[in-house]
């Protein structure tokens, strides 16, 4: 069961880390403020399920489209910024989500707010209920990034990571691909709250605090951006730590701390990243091929 | 009570301006955002503690603060930063928020994690007037802030380091070819930015006679929005935008009321800036 | 003077210099000239070292500079005018003269050194106080000229006197490194406007593409059809 | 060479953690109190009655997370070198949850599961807490909350127990104390942003207006707030007869220094939150004198419990023990109550045998009983500071004020 | 005539880097627009493929006015260009390089740009300019790792995937060594057989002068030839603007 609970816990962050993903690590636009569209997931299930009492597919699909349309209007906005400045607006606008949660009664202010066990069919699901949504929902999570990989608008981001002045000229609208890729990582991140939201229970503005953001994002870079695989090595690494190193509890941070330094220096491009160790032991090992989809 | 108030937002407005100056100067060269800046913050109210515990004497602990904590700052930008410079600017980022959560766990390793004294014994008295009071450890912070800015402010305009300093945040290919050796304005920088953190935590630990490992939380994130509304990089700016959200602070939260909480203040402002004018309040052209 | 021994520079995996040899004698007016995309910037910055070679040596008087920093070797006398000027634009008129003479500690000499550029350049005088960026390009360029002098240069390097400067200042420019020459300043000028450099300087190198393709005095080189032809083909 | 030498290092590093993630689900680390080793032998398997721990160790709320270690250690210890409960010793499974709800939770499952725990108590604050609760209801393994406030934390069931008063008492008290005691009619409030903040505030409001007083402004800051001093010219301004302050220790250690600073000399009237020895107390050293405040521990108290506790817990760890401290001690001393009451260690004959406690004597009072939703009754004892020591102020009985909320 | 230029001016801040340029771009034709450095070639063209807009005049593509627009949508109208300074997309490979451009239909819908990219029909297009280009060897390799000359050859061939009416390219010699500056040549003369008309600013007048049918010639901003290249070889003030007066 502790395993079921870690595993639930990982896959969470691994969708949400694949979820920013799509933001900073196919379209290149930084994104310091994850946690905040996390949080307007969870928030909105909370208020569905816990005060509305509205099933869980609805409250999952509406929680994921609140998040996404806040995330294609902060997307709107961000427009008008670039790189540090961008970066430092999401952190920014993390706070203030985070301000409004603690502050307005409606969200609970500082009570926080209570969900109630997650029922389908009207049979209670418990944690492997729970952990089996996750790994479809991640699944899913996956699929589309791997379509989306393969397909224009992959193309299109990593284009737009790559050279924006380039991209334009070739006929993409890169303001409109920014603003899409915003909406679809929010999108999962209000998902992964929705889904969140009914794992907790019980929900507090601290949750989704600006280093839920960094942990989000570390996990994504530490595993490396713009991959399918790095995301959810990294929430695998960086999610396992603090349980791995519950023998040395006194130590945790400590060793958290280091392992986003020691990676960082040595290993920037992630575990699996263009470049990295591992991404190149499996470049050698796997025959070449055409790429080609019928 | 608006005299009181005022001197209230000056206050804070100066801790800002000390807090937030450190990252601006490591902006200002390096273009990172260095949050682990904050962590220097705590550092140096430990340091500043002991220091003082151990001499008696303020002036020798906040300089010895300033030293240490400046030579810290070389060693990470020796060993940490200066290989990150040509990666993409999220690397350094979250290098430097690791860095940060490195810092603060280690000194609640080696101090415990409950909040320390830090009783300073000030050669002066508060003032007190009719309707306004400032208690010396205020002063004593307003006057080292001004000082400390005023000395940065010699040393950025009327010296040939400060000179260096301001060419090389120019341009800092053709600094180098004109014979300035930047590695020494770097690790300058580096002195100055870990520097005044490092006296901004010891004057906080002083102010509030409190000091404790996880002290930098808050400057950490609001700092950001500081320099970001002064400029990114731009000192003078930074010490405009420090006052400007003491002030707004300061009145918002205990005259006007406001419907978020005071922290969220520099934040909203921030977004509402970089909505109108993107490149901060006080941006050079160049920047 | 100077000697560069058979340099290669690369950017990334393409190779902008191709077995450069150079040398400057004491005293001379040195030009390179060669079409845009030739390499002449490159070359200017691989001296001052701003770049480093992948192959190849460094001699300034008579010692292996090839792995000093930039600072050092402007320190040991090498004077730069970078393309594009590249004045500090925030800084003053005056401000940036004094970074031109930024290792020197002896006041007196810096007073001289003003005194000298002020000389020259009139114009800075008015304008001392004024930022570098709300003047006008020649005005830039005067400042960049005098920025390099401030130093008391052995050896000036010249990337692009002409760009963007309007003929009779380019003249005006020029007459000043002449004068400087004749005064014992051992000049290097990078220049693209062939003809100009060449009516002023003593001796001449052509790059194409990267590598040296003629190198001669300045008549013989006038006179080659050669030139004209790395410059407008044919 | 040495930067590919580090990274093979990071990369052995990564791979160990993965490896030891592997293992670390069968071999569940169980952290003993360091002091207790060489003095009793090394429990094993069947001997010892195993009993869970969580607390916020590292991160923000460590120093509530370490007071509550120590006396949980403290407390382990007392009770086996008595000879431990129905012959067997107890043995400490303590985790840190890093004051997330995360942790709390998958500690909660390890602990329910491959730890095998017949009891818990946390040490920690409402969040970690309340995310916790419904997971030990399920596993049917009994929770006592020490000193978390939120008052949805019992709800999850009649396993969890909570062993300081639930915020609204609290706030009543307060309002007691106030009107009739400090004799004040217009009261200014100034509330930390949280649930232990706004559940107190609700209740003393409630009290403050039926005792016909007039709570005239109440304001709010944020966890980890240091700058009061823009709020309390605002207060100051409105000059009331007394300020209602709920805070934490650092956070009202700030608040009474910036109150002497700007030379307001209001009566002050806390609450539990900054009974905290070193962070509170230790801060302030004089500064506090006549402050009043509302706690669950006595230091006055004549009783020997009390007196041992905090006479064992100032010895072994160099302070004086606080509120938190004392909670997670007799947290597990009613633990262990309930063991001997119901002759059994198991998880359900301890839930029964909680139900089962009356008039215990613990540190933080005498404990009346445990209600049906599993709230404590004991009266809320007013302490103050006099010549810069706490001494007796009041003690509040009156059963109006501390009966807790219970199952309808 | 497919492009047109009228009366062009453009100023930043208070300084003009075109002051009233015209030029007429023929069917099939290729215009270089040459002069020395800070001329305004670069203002030009970048006015043209919309990255500026002009202060001044405007710019006709087939007769229509397509002043302002953004670059995405001209480069949707048919005016593909390359980079001066190598743009190619340098995470991706070559191939994927090739796919950007010929995805210029898909980006506008929804659905659509969720269509797989690399259908055996678009990488065998992609193939084929590849194969144009000559860089079939380096399909699978990251553009990052190619030579300059490679490069922009990749370059040349994601602006031709985009099948456009108008090329545009931006000193697409600069940097090349000889060899690669003459295959440069064939691959011009080889486009203009393909009915595509060419307008290249370029700094290597070998190039240029053989490259091109037509010639402008800009200085400080202003036209101060057109013609042939054997014209504008021996109009004596292109010659001064180049190599300078002789004293």
């Amino acid at each position: 069961m502790y395993g079921i609970v870690v595993a639930i816990n990982v896959g969470i962050f691994a969708i949400l880390a694949l979820s920013v993903n799509i933001i900073t690590g196919y379209a290149g636009q930084p994104n310091l403020g994850q946690a905040s569209f996390f949080g307007i997931g969870a928030y909105t299930t909370a208020i569905l399920a816990g005060k509305y009492g509205v099933g869980f597919l609805p409250s999952l699909i509406i929680s994921g489209f609140i998040a996404g349309i806040v995330g294609l209007l902060l997307g709107l906005a961000s427009l008008r910024v670039r790189d540090d400045f961008l970066a430092i607006t999401t952190i920014g606008f993390n706070f203030v989500v985070v301000a409004i949660f603690q502050y307005v009664p409606f969200f609970g202010a500082s009570m926080g707010l209570s969900i109630p066990p997650l029922k389908l069919f009207g049979y209670p699901v418990g944690y492997v209920g729970l952990f089996i949504i996750i790994l479809l929902l991640m699944l899913l999570v996956i699929l589309f990034t791997k379509r989306m990989e393969r397909s224009w608008i992959g193309i299109a981001l990593v284009s737009i990571r790559n050279n924006e002045e380039a991209a334009e000229s070739l006929g993409i609208d890169t303001r409109k691909f920014k603003v899409i890729s915003f909406g679809i990582g929010t999108l999962i991140a209000g998902f992964a709250g929705s889904v969140y939201a009914y794992y907790m229970g019980f929900i507090m503005s601290y949750n989704f605090q600006f280093m839920t953001s960094i942990t989000i994002l570390s996990m994504a870079v530490v595993g490396g951006l713009g991959t399918i695989a790095g995301p959810i090595i990294g929430a695998i690494v960086l999610g396992l730590a603090p349980e791995i190193f519950r023998f040395v509890s006194d130590y945790r941070l400590l060793i958290y701390g280091a392992i986003l330094i020691l990676m960082m220096s040595f290993q920037p491009q992630g575990l699996v990243g263009d470049g990295s160790i591992f991404a190149n032991i499996v470049r050698k090992l796997r025959p070449k091929t055409s790429g080609v989809d019928q | 009570m608006f005299l009181q108030q005022l001197v209230n937002s000056i206050v804070i407005g100066s801790v800002y301006a000390l807090t937030a100056m450190g990252a601006t100067l490591v902006y200002g060269i390096l273009r990172v955002l260095d949050i682990a800046n904050a962590g220097a913050y705590a550092v140096g109210a430990y340091i500043g503690m002991a220091i003082y515990a151990l001499t008696g004497n303020l002036f020798v602990s906040l300089i010895a603060t300033l030293i240490i904590s400046g030579a810290i700052g070389i060693c990470l930008e020796k060993f940490i930063y200066l290989r990150l410079l040509d990666k993409p600017s999220i690397v350094p980022l979250i290098t430097s928020i690791g860095v940060f959560i490195f810092i603060e766990d280690l000194l609640r390793l080696l101090n415990g994690p409950y909040a320390k004294r830090f009783p300073a014994k000030l050669p002066f008295s508060g003032i007190q007037l009719s309707s306004v009071s400032i208690p010396a450890t205020w002063i004593l912070v307003m006057v080292v802030t001004a000082v400390l800015l005023f000395i940065l402010w010699y040393i950025l305009y009327h010296t040939r380091i400060g000179l260096a300093w301001r060419a090389t945040a120019q341009d800092m290919e053709t600094a180098k070819a004109m014979g300035v050796n930047i590695n020494l304005v770097v690790a300058l920088n580096f002195l100055l930015g870990y520097g005044f953190a490092a006296v901004a935590g010891s004057l906080i630990g002083i102010m509030y006679n409190s000091i404790s490992p996880t002290m930098g939380d808050t400057p950490a994130y609001k700092m950001l929005a500081i320099i970001v509304l002064g400029g990114l990089g731009n000192p003078v700016g930074t010490v405009l935008a420090a006052l400007i959200i003491g002030l707004v602070e300061t009145f918002l939260g205990g005259y006007i009321g406001f419907f978020l909480p005071r922290d969220a203040i520099a934040f909203v402002a921030l977004i509402i800036m970089l909505l109108i004018r993107p490149k901060g309040l006080f941006a050079s052209n160049n920047a | 003077m100077l000697e560069l021994k058979d340099i290669d520079v690369f950017y990334g995996k393409s190779q902008a210099l191709h077995n450069i040899n150079i040398s400057i004698n004491e005293g001379e007016f040195v030009t390179i000239i060669g079409a845009n995309g030739a390499g002449k910037t490159t070359i200017m910055k691989t001296i001052i070292g701003l770049l480093k070679p992948k192959n190849g040596s460094i001699i300034y008087k008579g010692e292996d500079i090839t792995h000093k920093e930039s600072w050092t070797r402007s320190q040991m006398g090498i004077g730069y005018v970078p393309e594009g000027r590249r004045v500090f634009p925030e800084l003053t008129v005056e401000e940036n003269l004094r970074m031109g003479c930024y290792n020197i500690k002896d006041n007196a000499k810096i007073k001289e050194n003003y005194d000298l550029v002020y000389e020259l350049f009139p114009r800075l005088k008015e304008r001392k106080t004024q930022l570098a960026k709300t003047m006008s390009g020649g005005e830039q360029q005067m400042l960049a000229i005098g920025r390099a002098l401030m130093s008391s240069p052995k050896l000036l390097l010249i990337d692009e006197i002409s760009m963007g400067l309007m003929p009779i200042l380019i003249n005006a420019s020029l007459n000043v490194l002449k004068q400087l020459n004749e005064k014992g300043l051992t000049i290097l000028l990078v220049e693209q406007n062939a003809k100009k450099a060449l009516s002023y300087a003593e001796r001449g190198y052509v790059l194409q593409t990267g590598r040296i393709i003629l190198s001669d005095t300045t008549e013989s080189l006038l006179s080659n059809e050669q030139v004209k032809k790395a410059y407008l083909g044919g | 060479m040495e930067k590919r030498l580090f990274s093979v290092i990071s990369l052995l590093l990564i791979a160990l953690m993965v490896m030891s993630g592997c293992s670390g689900n069968q071999q569940p680390q169980q952290t003993q109190s360091s002091g207790q080793q060489e003095q009793q032998p090394s429990p094993s398997g069947e001997e010892t009655i195993k009993i869970g721990f969580f607390a916020p160790v590292t991160g923000p709320a460590a120093a509530d997370g370490e007071s509550a270690l120590n006396s949980a250690k403290l407390a382990v210890e007392t009770i086996n070198n008595a000879g431990g409960i129905l012959g067997k010793k107890i043995e400490l499974v303590d985790y840190d949850d890093n004051f997330k709800a995360e942790q709390a939770v998958s500690i909660a499952q390890k602990l329910t599961t491959s730890d095998k725990v017949v009891a818990v108590v946390s040490g920690s604050y409402s969040n970690p807490t309340r995310a916790a609760a419904p997971v030990y209801q399920q596993a049917k393994i009994p929770m006592v909350s020490a000193y978390a406030e939120h008052p949805d934390i019992t709800k999850a069931g009649d396993y969890i127990f909570r062993q300081s008063f639930v915020g609204p008492i609290q706030g009543r008290a307060g309002a007691e104390v106030a009107v009739k005691k400090l004799g004040a009619k217009k009261i200014a409030v100034l509330q930390v942003d949280n649930d232990f903040g706004a559940s107190l505030v609700e209740g003393f409001k409630e009290r403050v207006a039926k005792l016909g007083g007039e709570v005239i402004s109440v304001d709010t800051f944020q966890l980890g707030e240091k700058e009061f001093t823009p709020l309390l010219t605002k207060i100051k301004n409105e000059n009331p007869d007394l300020i209602y302050m709920v805070a934490y220790a650092v956070e009202g250690s700030q608040i009474v220094r910036q109150m002497k600073q700007l030379n307001m000399t209001v009566q002050l009237l806390g609450t539990e939150g900054i009974d905290a020895t070193k962070e509170f107390f230790g801060v302030l050293g004089k500064d506090v004198e006549g402050l009043v405040f509302t706690t669950n521990l006595n230091r006055d108290d004549t009783r020997k419990v009390t007196q041992d506790y905090i006479k064992n817990y100032t010895e072994k760890y160099g302070f004086a023990p606080d509120m938190v401290g004392a909670s997670v001690y007799d947290s597990f001393m009613v633990l262990a109550e309930a063991i001997k009451l119901s002759g059994q260690a198991t998880p359900d004959a301890i839930k029964d045998g909680m139900y089962k406690i009356h008039d215990f004597d613990a540190v933080t009072g005498v404990i009346t009983s445990y209600n049906k939703l599993g709230e404590v009754i004991k009266p809320v004892q007013v302490q103050t500071v006099k010549n810069g020591e706490i001494h007796f102020f009041d003690e509040i009985t009156d059963m109006e004020i501390i009966a807790p909320p219970d199952i309808q | 005539m497919i492009l047109q230029g009228k009366d062009i001016e453009k100023s930043f801040g208070g300084l003009k880097a075109l002051n009233g340029v015209s030029f007429e771009l023929g069917n099939n034709e290729v215009l270089g627009i040459i002069g020395p450095n800070g001329a305004g070639k670069s203002t030009l063209f970048n006015i043209i493929c919309g990255v500026y807009s002009p202060t001044k005049g405007s710019i006709h593509f087939e007769g229509k006015n397509i002043t302002g627009l953004k670059p995405h949508d001209i480069a949707r109208l048919g005016i593909a260009r390359t980079f001066q300074i190598a743009h190619a997309f340098r995470d991706m490979t070559v191939l994927d390089n090739i796919l950007t451009a010929l995805g210029i239909d898909e980006y506008n819908g929804i659905v659509s740009m969720f269509k797989l990219a690399k259908k055996s029909d678009t990488v065998e297009s992609a193939m084929s300019y590849i194969e144009l280009l000559d860089l079939k060897d380096a399909a699978n390799k990251k553009a990052g790792e190619l030579s300059l000359g490679m490069m922009r050859r990749l370059e040349i061939a994601r602006a031709l995937a985009l099948r456009p009416k108008v090329l545009m390219l931006d000193e697409p010699c600069a940097g090349l060594s000889y060899d690669d500056a003459d295959e440069f040549i064939n691959l011009i003369s080889m486009l203009k057989g393909q009915k595509i008309s060419i307008m290249m600013v370029e700094h290597n007048m070998n190039v240029a002068m053989r490259a091109c049918d037509r010639l402008v010639v800009l200085n400080f901003g202003e036209k101060i030839a057109e013609g042939t290249p054997n014209e504008i070889q021996n109009d004596p003030l292109v010659i001064e603007a180049y190599l300078g007066k002789e004293e």
